[in-house]
């Protein structure tokens, strides 16, 4: 049995133990204990992975096993971890661990939807240990279709439709990835559908130029490219909490990771060669995110919107294809996810109390509940750049990196997109200074009171996670870089 | 005029036949639509027995053929009438319009 | 400009089936269609006689004129409340698209009737004894019929059962 | 001197106490851990100052130390991020400075916040907003420097926005940091250009004026200037923004919604000179590589002084006046840095600068804190409601009238000294800008003792009880201060910190002494005819230039220009179409795109009618159709 089989594995179990559970208490304590086991196994693993590392193994994936299990079209099982699916490991265990604990007080069908969020879990973290292209394909698919119903039938507002167009969106990128993904497959001639082998082997040239967008856009979609990102406003603000957690925390992160993992890896030519239009794209989807942001009156919308300007600036320094960079879209990928995750479930919270997500009806909440109004400010001023939160850390590697190109072009748009520090403090400020300063103005929520215990504990590892990673980001940070070394040789060939 | 050719048979059939197609697409009682196949039916029963008469006239395939058509026309219309008549016993029409239960 | 009697009696009846076949579909009351349709059917079991297809006239004499156009006109008394109730008013343009399709229809089969050569071709050859007939349905050699034979009555068998099962009362 | 590392450490590990375990603490409790900390600390300083003044000095000049320096974040080979600190004369100065004035500022606080909700949480804050300010001085990158420079920025916020049930300070906080935020962008930017070609962020190399390191970025232009410029132009925006200068410094008016000490800690003594302190910090980078620049910074600066010296005259509320006049004093010390050379006696305007900032902060910590026991005393910060209150704040009166005395350059108190070192370079380097800052002096002395009349002279307005003077823990800081200001300027500041690191030995430059005194002179006079007692001149005076007294008291406009673009232009103008473009053109793209292929599907469906007799109709068309192809072509 190999290690990295757990991840799968143990939400499969927590499946089968929801499945046993009878009342509410049993569901709650297989839910924790199940993430928790999740989470201690992908501490364990960045432990693992930093002492085989340290003792000079430099394979590129380590604790690789693969098994066929589709022999006509020579399916593998395949799977291995290098510093970035750690990286990305870590912070879904987070995520999935808070997200339990945020939907503690789940009103209806509490099995199912635990159920379905383990079925959610199952595909992210089997899409990150996947090497295996169909395999990762598959689990891609698992992560997405649990979304459907978590949003459509836990959802709030318009859900169905904010969960039709959702998944109506991702399925379209996934049909391109699926023809992207053959046609590597096909066209690279190797004998598997294995990353690593294609990237032995390589794409010719001239296919590339077609299966890079395709592999780009397909993922991008998921990672809130423009103009493919209008599913993320209403699809946050419709879905459950602990989902809007696990989609832009974890899910939005499997478009920036498989861009990078696929499109990039494999096909170095066609990114060199293409990477102008899609920065040109993300460029403008983080300014124009953080634009947007600044009027929306709904507190999802506005995180909704951030997350688009965020993501582009994950999408935007992959394509700056250099070391920093990379390291620094990686980075921005967990911290990014962790404040999102942190914002939605804080947001969570307030609108239990306040029934109102509109920031145009809430005041001085601060005074109401100060737990929560302290860590949204925390989470607004990781947001926002504040060094020493891991915001910080990302954005200033993205930039550096980002800068590394001399030409006009690549300069203009790291500049661009440094402008959007300004503004996203402006749309921080904004909601900050309208929701939880001032007088206490509605007496419906003077009652409100503050964070309860389960919530507490999600928003505490939460900014333990952010603030770990802002305060001491060396090994974090070099534990990337140093896996990110073959991708941008394979890229600089 | 020499004597009968085919074709003067075959014109025949042929407009018999596009008179049931016309019956069949316009029509909306369902026993107008099967009188329509029945002209269907009969121009082609008749095209079979032409066709062995004229062309190969040691043979009787055309001839069974036509038997047998009007063995299974027969069996057909009996089966469809009494379908309509289940129909006319529920809704009291027969009409193609008014049949939409079936559909959605 | 001789005119036999085979011809006359052909003319005669293709003019009957022509015309009866066009006001059987024309016609606005459903049971002077099915009228329409016994002239037809009768038209056919002459050209089979004239065919010199006898067995196969008298068969189309029973079982159509005789078993199917009854039980039209019973199930149309049956289901119209009035016998004579007219069709419903049609729509033009489904009137107009069926008889452009129709004659549509008729002119290419009439174009490649007319142009296309079908060889050596007479009226020759006399009755088909009924003793043949009888041999051939019965036989289990080339060209002999008996699967068909046994086929249909199982057929005609299940129709029965079938009608009843579902004209029967529930 | 590793130390060191405590003074800048103590401060935090008090934020992170006080901030998790605060509320269960007394306020008092909380308010003594925080001041005795910092009192630690600031002890640590002055042993960091003597000792490294009188052993870091080898041949004759000061050294740089580094006790401490590990990498925090790797980028690229050359390129990382730091974590240290760096010991040479400006920094220790700054220690001196920010650690003496957080700690008044921290004893005083006990006695004005007395009674405040989330006193724990406002100590929490204060050394907070302590470690960062540290943490900024010593920072032995330019990175590190930035990294605490943000997080001085957000302790800012958190400290002007302290009372958050306001909405006017949740403004002012707000409107703070994204001012500085934007000016960050510039300096990020710079920070991005200069690392870039030259390869490191390390103080050290940068201004070991090593010519070799800024070899790749020669020859290079963007837009007319050289890219060296536009960098360190770009990082002086960064300064800019934080030290309040023309045209960013409307956040720091406003900012006077904060609590008092933090105004005299934040606003008057220490983050506003961040800028001064980033433009000394690299000024060998920028004396050598950019002089244009510099003559930027002292325009800028001059301008910066001059126009917030007359707003100043026209404000009523105690604190904006006090906040343009630290406007003003910034200017000064920018306009001794750009007019400043390097070596020798070149090195001057540089030496004044810091000495400025030095005296300046010690003189206007005290007018904050004097100010905020006038506040504390009749609850108001409007000048109207004040006038005679020197009977009834004897020790508030006496130290206000020393930082008075000292701000406006009157020997033997400290700001003349300093004030007069900046109007000799000055000089030095053009006569016609030494004339505007001479100008300039002279309003700083007028506006700054109309204030003083206005407070304590007078005509008292209406009271319903005599203030009362205000407690021990708020006078011993402005008595403390106010003896600072009275030795600072005797301090033999060119033996310590100048532009080369070696000794200066100050020589008064008497002609343009004697001139500035007068000025001061002449404007005390002005002021004290008109404002000693209540007189019509100043009113006739205002109707007379009504234009401009209008214009200053709108602050030229500024504030409304900048409300333009933010609302206008930016909030309404970009933003909302920005999202109208999204809900409906993009986002009604796709939904568009859906609604197609619904149609299509709808559309289609009508074939699929379950009517035989269509079905029949398209077939029998269909083979017409093929019939005629098959048969005609």
């Amino acid at each position: 049995m190999n290690f990295l089989s757990l991840f799968v594995l143990v939400p499969v179990l927590m499946m089968v133990g929801l499945f046993l559970s009878k009342n509410l208490t049993q569901i709650r304590a297989v839910a924790v204990t199940g993430a928790s086991l999740l989470l201690a196994l992908a501490v364990g693993l960045v432990f693992a992975y930093l002492g085989e590392r340290a003792a000079g193994n430099t394979s590129e994936m380590l604790f690789a096993a693969d098994h066929v299990w589709y022999a006509p079209l020579n399916i593998h099982y395949s799977v291995g971890v290098d510093g970035i699916s750690v990286a990305m490991l870590l912070l879904s265990a987070i995520i999935v661990f808070t997200g339990v604990f945020a939907s503690w007080k789940m009103e209806f069908l509490e099995k199912e939807f635990f159920l379905w969020f383990c079925l959610l879990s199952t595909g992210v973290f089997g899409f990150f240990i996947s090497l295996d292209l169909f395999t990762m394909f598959m689990y891609y698919e698992i992560a997405l279709i649990p979304m459907y119903l978590l949003i459509g039938v836990w959802g709030s507002g318009r859900k169905e439709y904010s969960a039709m167009k959702l998944t109506l969106m991702l399925m379209a990128g996934s049909a391109l990835l699926l023809l992207g993904i053959l046609g590597i497959y096909y066209l690279s001639g190797a004998t598997s559908m294995n990353l690593l082998e294609i990237a032995r082997t390589g794409v010719p040239a001239a296919s590339q130029n077609w299966l890079f967008p395709l592999v780009f856009v397909g993922f991008g979609v998921l990672g809130a490219l423009f103009p493919f990102h209008t599913w993320s406003p209403d699809g946050h603000a419709s879905a459950p909490t602990a989902v809007s957690m696990l989609h832009a925390g974890v899910l939005m992160k499997l478009g920036g990771y498989g861009c990078f993992r696929v499109a990039i890896y494999l096909m170095p030519q066609a990114a060199n060669e293409l990477a102008w239009i899609f920065i040109i794209l993300t460029g403008v989807s983080v300014v124009y995110g953080a634009y947007s942001a600044i009027v929306q009156t709904d507190l999802k919308y506005i995180n909704a919107y951030s997350s688009v300007s965020h993501c582009g600036l994950v999408l935007f320094a992959i394509l700056m294809l250099n070391q920093t960079a990379m390291n620094g879209a990686i980075l921005q990928m967990l911290s990014h996810g962790l404040m999102t995750a942190l914002f939605f479930a804080l947001i969570g919270m307030i609108y239990g109390r306040t029934h109102t997500r509109d920031i145009r009806q809430m005041q001085g909440l601060m005074k109401i509940m100060p737990f929560l109004g302290v860590c949204y400010v925390i989470a607004g001023l990781a947001s926002l750049g504040l060094p020493g939160l891991s915001g910080f850390v990302a954005e200033m590697t993205i930039f550096i990196g980002a800068f590394i190109h001399q030409d006009a072009f690549h300069r203009v748009f790291t500049i661009i997109a440094c402008t959007s520090i300004v503004i996203t403090a402006v749309y921080i400020l904004r909601v900050v200074g309208k929701i939880l300063y001032g007088p206490a103005a509605d007496h419906q929520h003077i009652d409100a009171g503050d964070a309860r215990w389960y919530e507490r504990t999600s928003t505490i590892v939460l900014i333990l996670a952010i603030a770990g990673i802002g305060l001491a980001p060396l090994w974090i940070s070099d534990m990337i870089s140093d896996s990110l070394l073959p991708i941008v040789q394979n890229i600089n060939l | 005029m020499e004597e009968l050719h085919l074709e003067y048979y075959l014109v025949a059939s042929a407009i018999m036949f596009f008179a049931g197609v016309y019956g069949f697409i316009t029509r909306r009682n369902l026993l107008a639509i099967l009188i329509s196949i029945e002209l269907i039916l009969n121009s082609v029963d008749i095209n079979f027995a032409l066709f062995n008469r004229f062309l190969f006239p040691g043979q009787l395939e055309g001839f069974f053929f036509t038997l047998f058509a009007i063995g299974v026309s027969a069996c057909e219309t009996a089966v469809a009438i009494a379908i309509i008549i289940n129909i006319y016993r529920n809704i009291r029409n027969i009409q193609v319009k008014n049949l939409e239960q079936l559909k959605d | 400009m001789n005119i036999s009697i085979q011809e006359t009696v052909f003319f005669l009846l293709a003019a009957v089936i022509v015309v009866f076949s066009v006001l059987t579909v024309t016609t606005k009351r459903i049971l002077r269609s099915a009228t329409y349709l016994l002239f037809v059917l009768f038209a056919t079991a002459g050209i089979y006689f004239q065919l010199d297809y006898s067995f196969l006239g008298a068969v189309q004499l029973t079982i159509y004129a005789g078993g199917i156009i009854i039980l039209y006109v019973f199930s149309i008394l049956l289901t119209n409340q009035q016998a004579d109730e007219k069709l419903e008013k049609l729509r033009n343009s489904k009137v107009l698209a069926g008889a452009i399709a129709a004659v549509a229809g008729v002119g290419i089969t009439l174009f490649l009737l007319l142009t296309h050569s079908f060889g050596p071709s007479r009226l020759e050859g006399g009755e088909v004894p009924v003793k043949v007939i009888g041999t051939a349905l019965m036989g289990t050699d080339k060209y002999q019929y008996l699967l068909p034979f046994e086929v249909i009555s199982i057929l005609l068998l299940a129709c029965i059962i079938g009608g009843i099962m579902i004209a029967r009362k529930r | 001197m590793e130390y060191t590392l405590f003074i800048v450490l103590l401060p935090f590990l008090s934020f992170l106490f006080l901030g998790l375990v605060g509320k269960r603490l007394t306020p008092r409790a909380a308010g003594y851990i925080g001041t005795v900390v910092l009192a630690i600390s600031t002890c640590l300083s002055y042993i960091t100052a003597w000792h490294y003044f009188t052993t870091a000095k080898v041949d004759g000049v000061f050294e740089k130390l580094t006790p401490l320096n590990f990498t925090w974040l790797n980028f690229t080979e050359k390129l990382h991020i730091d974590l240290g600190i760096l010991l040479d004369p400006i920094a220790v100065m700054m220690l001196v400075v920010i650690t003496t004035v957080s700690l008044m500022v921290h004893l005083y606080s006990v006695g004005y916040m007395h009674g405040e909700r989330g006193f724990q949480r406002y100590y929490a804050f204060l050394s907070l907003f302590t470690f960062s300010m540290l943490g900024l001085v010593v920072a032995t990158n330019i990175f590190q420097m930035y990294i605490f420079w943000e997080l001085v920025g957000a302790s800012s916020y958190l400290l002007i926005g302290f009372d958050y049930a306001h909405p006017e300070a949740v403004a002012a906080s707000k409107k703070a940091f994204i001012v500085t935020r934007f000016a960050d962008l510039g300096f990020l930017v710079g920070i991005l250009i200069l690392s870039f070609y030259t390869g490191t962020f390390d103080f050290e190399r940068l201004t070991s004026g090593d010519a070799s390191l800024f070899a790749g970025m020669e020859g290079l232009s963007f837009m007319g200037c050289s890219v060296v410029s536009w960098a360190l132009a770009l990082i002086f925006m960064g300064g800019a923004g934080k030290s309040a200068m023309f045209p960013l410094h409307v956040w720091l008016p406003d900012a006077m919604e904060g609590p008092t000490p933090v105004s005299a800690l934040i606003h008057a003594a220490t983050m506003v000179v961040a800028g001064v302190y980033l433009v000394a910090r690299l000024f060998p980078v920028y004396y050598l590589q950019a002089p244009d620049v510099l003559v930027l910074v002292a325009i800028v600066g001059a301008v910066t002084s001059l126009y917030a010296a007359i707003v100043a005259c026209v404000q009523t509320d105690i604190k904006r006046v006090l906040a343009f006049s630290t406007i003003s004093q910034i200017g000064f010390m920018m306009v001794g840095l750009g007019v400043s050379g390097m070596e020798g006696r070149e090195g001057l305007g540089y030496m004044a600068s810091m000495f400025h900032l030095f005296t300046h902060a010690m003189f206007k910590a005290l007018l904050f804190l004097g100010a905020g026991a006038i506040i504390h005393a009749v609850h108001s910060n409007e000048m109207e409601h004040m006038g005679g209150l020197r009977k009834y704040l004897p020790i508030t009166h006496i130290t206000f009238l020393v930082a008075c005395l000292a701000i406006a350059g009157i020997p033997p108190f400290s700001g003349f000294f300093s004030k007069d070192e900046i109007l000799a370079a000055t000089f030095h380097f053009n006569p016609a800008l030494g004339a505007v800052m001479s100008l300039t002096a002279g309003l700083t002395a007028f506006y700054m003792f109309r204030l003083y009349y206005r407070i304590f002279w007078n005509k008292a307005s209406h009271r319903d009880h005599a203030p009362r003077e205000a407690p021990g823990s708020m006078t011993v800081p402005l008595t403390f201060l106010a003896a600072a200001t009275l030795v600072a300027g005797f301090i033999p500041f060119g033996k310590f910190v100048t532009s080369d690191s070696a000794e200066y030995i100050i020589h008064l430059d008497w002609t343009v002494a004697a001139a500035s005194v007068a000025v001061a002179l002449i404007a005390i006079g002005i002021a004290t005819l008109f404002y000693r007692r209540e007189s019509p001149i100043p009113d006739r005076l205002a109707s007379s230039l009504r234009g401009l007294h209008a214009a200053a008291s709108r602050r030229f406009y500024l504030d409304d220009l900048y409300l333009f673009v933010t609302k206008k232009i930016i909030f309404n103008g970009i933003s909302k179409p920005v999202a109208w473009f999204d809900r409906h053109v993009v986002d009604g793209a796709m939904n568009g795109f859906a609604t197609l292929s619904q149609r299509v599907s709808y559309s289609i469906r009508g074939f699929q009618s379950g009517q035989v007799q269509q079905y029949v109709m398209v077939i029998l068309l269909g083979v017409l159709l093929i019939a005629v192809l098959a048969l005609f072509i």
